[in-house]
């Protein structure tokens, strides 16, 4: 696109072209007003991107708003790359999730690996080593040759990018469910260590400092990427695949260790990675958090194709690039730690003091913007919201309580539903235990890394069982923060904050804002029951695909510190003659579980209940049950039920096995979803005081030693069963499923 | 002792290495940017794993050419213990400091996981530690892990003990399940598990921590030895 | 047996950090004069006969060798009949 | 401007995994009569002169593209000068 065919800002108003650019006619009008003249191409294309949902939160805001952020561990909240909590010795850990969806549909591999490199560079551009990723992955069912060619190169991407740059990736979850086909979910999170005296914020301080580019050329890559990002995935976006954009994580690499070096410098003065709008979004989101302007000249941005416009340039979304903002007089300082890397550093512009964003091209002016008005002035807008029919139908139907008669069929069927088979096949594809601080690879409820040089470490997780927040958005909001902080707390960590990653369909529609906001109530209340604030976060809209909605998934990665690493406790089973206590009740809640899907290829009713009260208090004694030294470990109970967690807490490879008994419904017992339950086993000797401390605890059986699980329920054995052979389905049915022809 | 941890752009174990031989075994280690000139003056050299100049073209190709392998190449000459883990081993096949190449893994995949391995030759200075056979548990992290040579090198390799590292159950396609060689000098081995990610308990394991003190063993009785 | 040679190339305009990588390299190695390096795949398939081969060649880069969202394609068959 | 296209290629005897697969799935797609996949490089360098050109090209080739314990190479220079 040459720029002698950009419309002129005449023709920009009259053929509408700000529409095809996401804007809507309310919001040219009020760009007009602010400029008190019409808008210039590049100028609409700028405002386009900044106002767009992805850099704005134009309709989440009122919503976001309503999360708890605050506690005495928050040392950056939302607002910044990512979020920030003390973890005690002047330290900190910084993370934060982060959607690539759309990308990922159109080119998985290039999607899932730009949005793990996106995500590495909001951590260390706050100054922090990103010390482990995590991701959260939907997909269709494993059953077309679409889905499994997502599947198999979503799982690729991240793997080729997190690899190479040496971030261990220590855990994740994936759902499939139907609702997915069209529109996988990839989201990816990243959680980095600083200390808290080299913290830096995106900021651009200072009349007169000088603006640096660094990292990666720019080219015409993701034009309009972020607002592609909040529209429909229609059949034609197949036309817009030259929007993708590749990584490099060889580059990303180099990047993080300069970075890491410059930030020692006091000569540095502010540090953005560019994301979604590029450019845009870095420099006028530095310039507007410091009260300043900026000036840059585009003529001198590093290009890696020719004639590239200043539209093109301002809205490219090339990855692996910084802006650092440096100390006018001191560059060379910075240029030097770059060149180091064989990076370049270069001058693009300055921070001047009039508040405006001014970009020269061509020894033209071609943006001149009031900064404040861009970054900070996007209209809000408050949707409306219904409740949906399906919702009151859900509400008003009798409890679905089934009956399984052949329980150890239904065990190992259970154990092959891919949602909660052993996702070993898509682990062991990536590095998890590079930089040797991982303690707990994937395959515990949370993954532990130890902090070197001191004795603590930290629990991470991601989580978030969207059926549930299908059926009933608001207690499946605070079903989702609740299970992360049980996997948190089962490996003996306390949860310290979380981050969200709300994906949702399209907001225009009622029932979906309605969806949003119902489970962000749920998860704030949460949040605050368990004091897990939310210190970051990302929204994704729109995510349909032929106007079907996917499930609301709001996305929970959470950390948690260990007081010391001989708090770090596994879900597995240790040792032979250890006593199993079940923690908390169990009802007939089938409502969203794995066993409806199996029996009814369906998921209706109500989802199982909580009370927050319930979980904080249990959660509370088990840590400190685990803290005093009295668990050997300890799991909790989530898809598929007892039976299901029973097994997961005797994969290991080893001969254990466990021997059960219980009195009650049998297909409630063993498959009820309930929620605020764990597995844990314990000592002989230590029962007594376990079960003094956790009051909502008790005895159902011992582990043994002939690799058996067995149940008995109501005297008669309901499970017997192979450890074995159990572990071969639970971990053959993910390959099975991606090598299968079709 | 006094260990050098040539960093490239793109390692991504170097901290590792540098904290097995610092922290876990207590010798001094220095990191030692690819762009300086000299390796002289260290009593080992380790080339630690990650990606190269992102392993592009092929693992270990470019590093292989970067001015430091001169020198690399004399200390080797000179016995100079050198170990090369992962990404560290292919620029020694690059560099030709070590018969034959790494293909991809036969699963097309990259692996990360702990693997048995058995230690087939425990007569050099990396090894001595271990007992002959003996298995040990080491974690795998690669791509392009799949050895490969042609049949006259590999008799060569069994003739002189060369194989010093075969996996038990082979992942990913090796020759002869090799794991890791040594030069028929007996001062440079090459293996893609890595060592250093076993030093510790919390860890997981402890038997990549003997690999280092064989080395620390070794380096004494020489230095005995000449003093 | 014909013997058909698939080029597959980066699109225009996506970035080729490979081929980066390798220019730098060269440029370091002391090689003068060297304006680009593109990295793309050669993949050599032996077909037993040439029945509807341009046909078959032709469906077998659009849905598997290519990735069509940033890769282009160009094929050989037996002794040199491009496309 | 010259052009260069280098063409990497897996010494026969050794065995191509990636090769392989594509033939694995092939067939999995119904495609029949493929005897054999050989997956390879194919690098193109733009040079800004043709000073002793082959010479360097040569080079090139065996100090860094090309491994010679598992490939082979061949190239074009410009229009077509094969060797
Ligand atoms: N996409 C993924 N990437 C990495 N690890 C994963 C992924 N999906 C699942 N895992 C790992 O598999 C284990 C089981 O996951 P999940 O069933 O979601 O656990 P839970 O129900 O306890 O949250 C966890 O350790 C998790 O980290
Ligand atoms: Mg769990």
């Amino acid at each position: 696109m040459l720029k002698t065919l950009e419309p002129s800002p005449e023709v920009v108003e009259k053929e509408t072209h700000y529409r095809e650019m996401g804007l809507s006619d309310e919001e040219y009008q009020l760009i007009k007003d602010i400029l008190g003249r019409r808008p210039n191409f590049t100028e609409t294309g700028i405002f386009s991107v900044m106002w767009s949902e992805h850099c704005s939160y134009k309709t989440s805001k009122p919503l976001l708003s309503r999360f708890p952020t605050d506690g005495p561990q928050v040392i950056q909240g939302p607002g910044e790359g990512a979020g920030i909590v003390d973890i005690g010795d002047g330290q900190a850990v910084a993370f934060k999730i982060e959607s690539h969806n759309h990308p990922s549909a159109v080119e998985p591999y290039q999607g899932a690996a730009t949005g793990v490199g996106g995500i590495i560079r909001d951590i260390f551009s706050m100054g922090a080593r990103p010390i482990a990723s995590l991701n959260s992955l939907r997909f269709g069912p494993l059953t077309t040759g679409r889905v499994k060619y997502l599947f198999e190169e979503v799982v690729h991407g991240i793997a080729g990018y997190g690899n190479c740059v040496g971030v261990p990736t220590v855990g994740g979850e994936i759902q499939f469910d139907p609702c997915y086909e069209g529109n996988p979910l990839v989201n990816a999170m990243s959680v980095g260590l600083i200390d808290q005296k080299d913290i830096q914020k995106g900021i651009a301080k200072g009349e007169g400092n000088t603006v640096l580019y660094v990292g990666s050329k720019t080219g015409r890559d993701g034009i309009h990427g972020a607002t592609f990002a909040s529209e429909d995935l229609s059949e034609d976006s197949e036309s817009k695949r030259s929007n993708v954009q590749v990584g490099d994580p060889f580059m990303e690499k180099l990047l993080i260790e300069a970075c890491l070096e410059a930030i020692h410098s006091d000569a540095l003065v502010g540090m953005q990675d560019m994301g979604a709008a590029g450019l845009t979004s870095s420099a006028s989101e530095m310039a507007s958090k410091a009260g300043m302007g900026m000036e840059m000249n585009l003529d001198l941005i590093p290009q890696r194709e020719e004639n590239m416009t200043a539209y093109e340039m301002m809205l490219s979304e090339s990855q692996e690039r910084m802006l650092l903002v440096v100390e006018k007089g001191r560059e060379q300082e910075i240029v030097d730690i770059f060149k180091k890397y064989s990076l370049d550093a270069v001058n693009v512009g300055h921070v001047t003091s009039d508040n405006q964003f001014r970009l020269l091209h061509n020894g033209e002016v071609v943006c001149d913007i009031p900064v404040d008005n861009l970054a900070e002035d996007a209209p809000v807008y408050h949707k409306p919201s219904k409740v949906p029919d399906y919702y009151k139908t859900f509400q008003a139907m009798p409890n679905y309580e089934p009956v399984v008669q052949d329980t150890n069929e239904m065990l190992s069927r259970l154990l092959q539903q891919p949602t909660i088979a052993s996702k070993e096949y898509v682990y062991d594809q990536y590095d998890s235990m590079v930089q040797a601080n991982t303690v707990f690879a994937p395959g515990s409820d949370a993954a532990v890394i130890r902090i070197r040089d001191y004795d603590k470490s930290i629990a991470i997780t991601t989580d978030c069982n969207s059926r549930y927040i299908y059926l009933d958005p608001e207690v499946g909001g605070k079903i989702a923060v609740a299970e992360a902080c049980r996997n948190i707390v089962a490996t003996g960590a306390k949860p310290l904050a979380l981050t969200d990653g709300l994906n949702f369909g399209n907001p225009d529609k009622p029932e979906v804002f309605w969806q949003m906001e119902k489970s962000v109530d749920g998860m704030s209340q949460a949040s605050l029951a368990l004091d897990a604030p939310v210190i970051s976060g990302n929204v994704s809209l729109y995510n349909e695909s032929n106007q079907q909605a996917i499930y609301p998934t709001p996305v929970v990665g959470m950390v948690g510190l260990h007081r010391s690493t001989e708090d770090i406790t596994p879900s597995t089973f240790r040792q032979t003659g250890d006593v199993i206590i079940q923690i908390g009740d169990t009802k007939p809640e089938f409502g969203g579980s794995e066993l409806q899907f199996l029996l009814e290829g369906d998921y209706f009713g109500k989802a199982p209940s909580i009370d927050l009260e319930v979980e904080k208090r249990r959660q509370a004694q088990l840590l400190e049950s685990i803290q005093s030294g009295l668990v050997q470990s300890a799991h909790d109970l989530s898809e598929g039920g007892l039976a299901v967690g029973l097994a997961e807490s005797l994969f290991t490879e080893g001969q254990l096995g466990a021997y059960v008994q219980l009195e009650g419904d049998p297909t409630s017992l063993l498959f009820s979803e309930s929620q605020s339950r764990f597995v844990v086993s314990v000592k002989p000797d230590d029962v007594e005081a376990f079960l003094e401390k956790n009051e909502d605890a008790r005895v159902i059986g011992r582990v043994t030693n002939d690799a058996m699980l067995t149940v008995e329920l109501n005297q008669e054995r309901a499970i017997d069963q192979s450890v074995k052979e159990l572990e071969k389905q639970w971990k053959g049915a993910i390959p099975c499923l991606v090598n299968s022809k079709g | 002792m006094r260990f050098a941890v040539v960093v490239f752009p793109g390692s991504n174990c170097d901290r590792d290495m540098y904290h097995a031989a610092k922290d876990a075994l207590g010798e001094e280690a220095t990191l030692v940017w690819y762009q300086e000139e000299s390796l002289a003056g260290y009593d080992a050299i380790l080339i630690p794993g990650g990606f190269s100049y992102g392993d592009y073209l092929r693992c270990g190709a470019m590093a292989s050419t970067s001015p430091i392998v001169r020198s690399l190449r004399e200390e080797a000459e000179n016995g100079t213990p050198i170990l090369g883990v992962c990404n560290g081993f292919q620029i020694l096949l690059e560099a030709g400091l070590l018969p034959g190449a790494l293909l991809r893994n036969k699963q097309l995949k990259f692996l990360c996981h702990y693997e048995t391995l058995i230690v087939q030759n425990n007569q050099t200075q990396f090894t001595s530690l271990y007992e002959e056979n003996e298995a040990i548990q080491i974690p795998i992290a690669h791509g392009e892990g799949n050895y490969y040579c042609d049949d006259e090198t590999l008799q060569q390799l069994k003739r002189n003990n060369q194989i010093v590292f075969t996996y038990q159950n082979n992942p990913n396609g090796s020759v002869s399940d090799i794991a890791g060689i040594i030069n028929e000098q007996g001062n440079v081995l090459g293996m893609m598990p890595h060592p250093e990610r076993a030093t510790e308990s919390i860890l997981g394991s402890e038997d990549g921590l003997k690999l280092f003190k064989s080395m620390l063993v070794n380096w004494r009785d020489q230095y005995a030895k000449n003093a | 047996m014909i013997n058909v040679n698939v080029h597959i190339t980066l699109k225009e305009g996506v970035l080729d950090p490979e081929g980066k990588a390798i220019e730098g390299s060269l440029h370091n190695l002391g090689y003068e004069g060297i304006e680009d390096v593109r990295v793309g795949k050669l993949i050599n398939l032996t077909f037993d006969n040439s029945d509807r081969i341009e046909e078959k060649v032709e469906e077998i880069c659009r849905k598997l060798l290519a990735n069509p969202v940033i890769e282009n394609y160009t094929y050989t068959i037996e002794d040199g009949v491009a496309k």
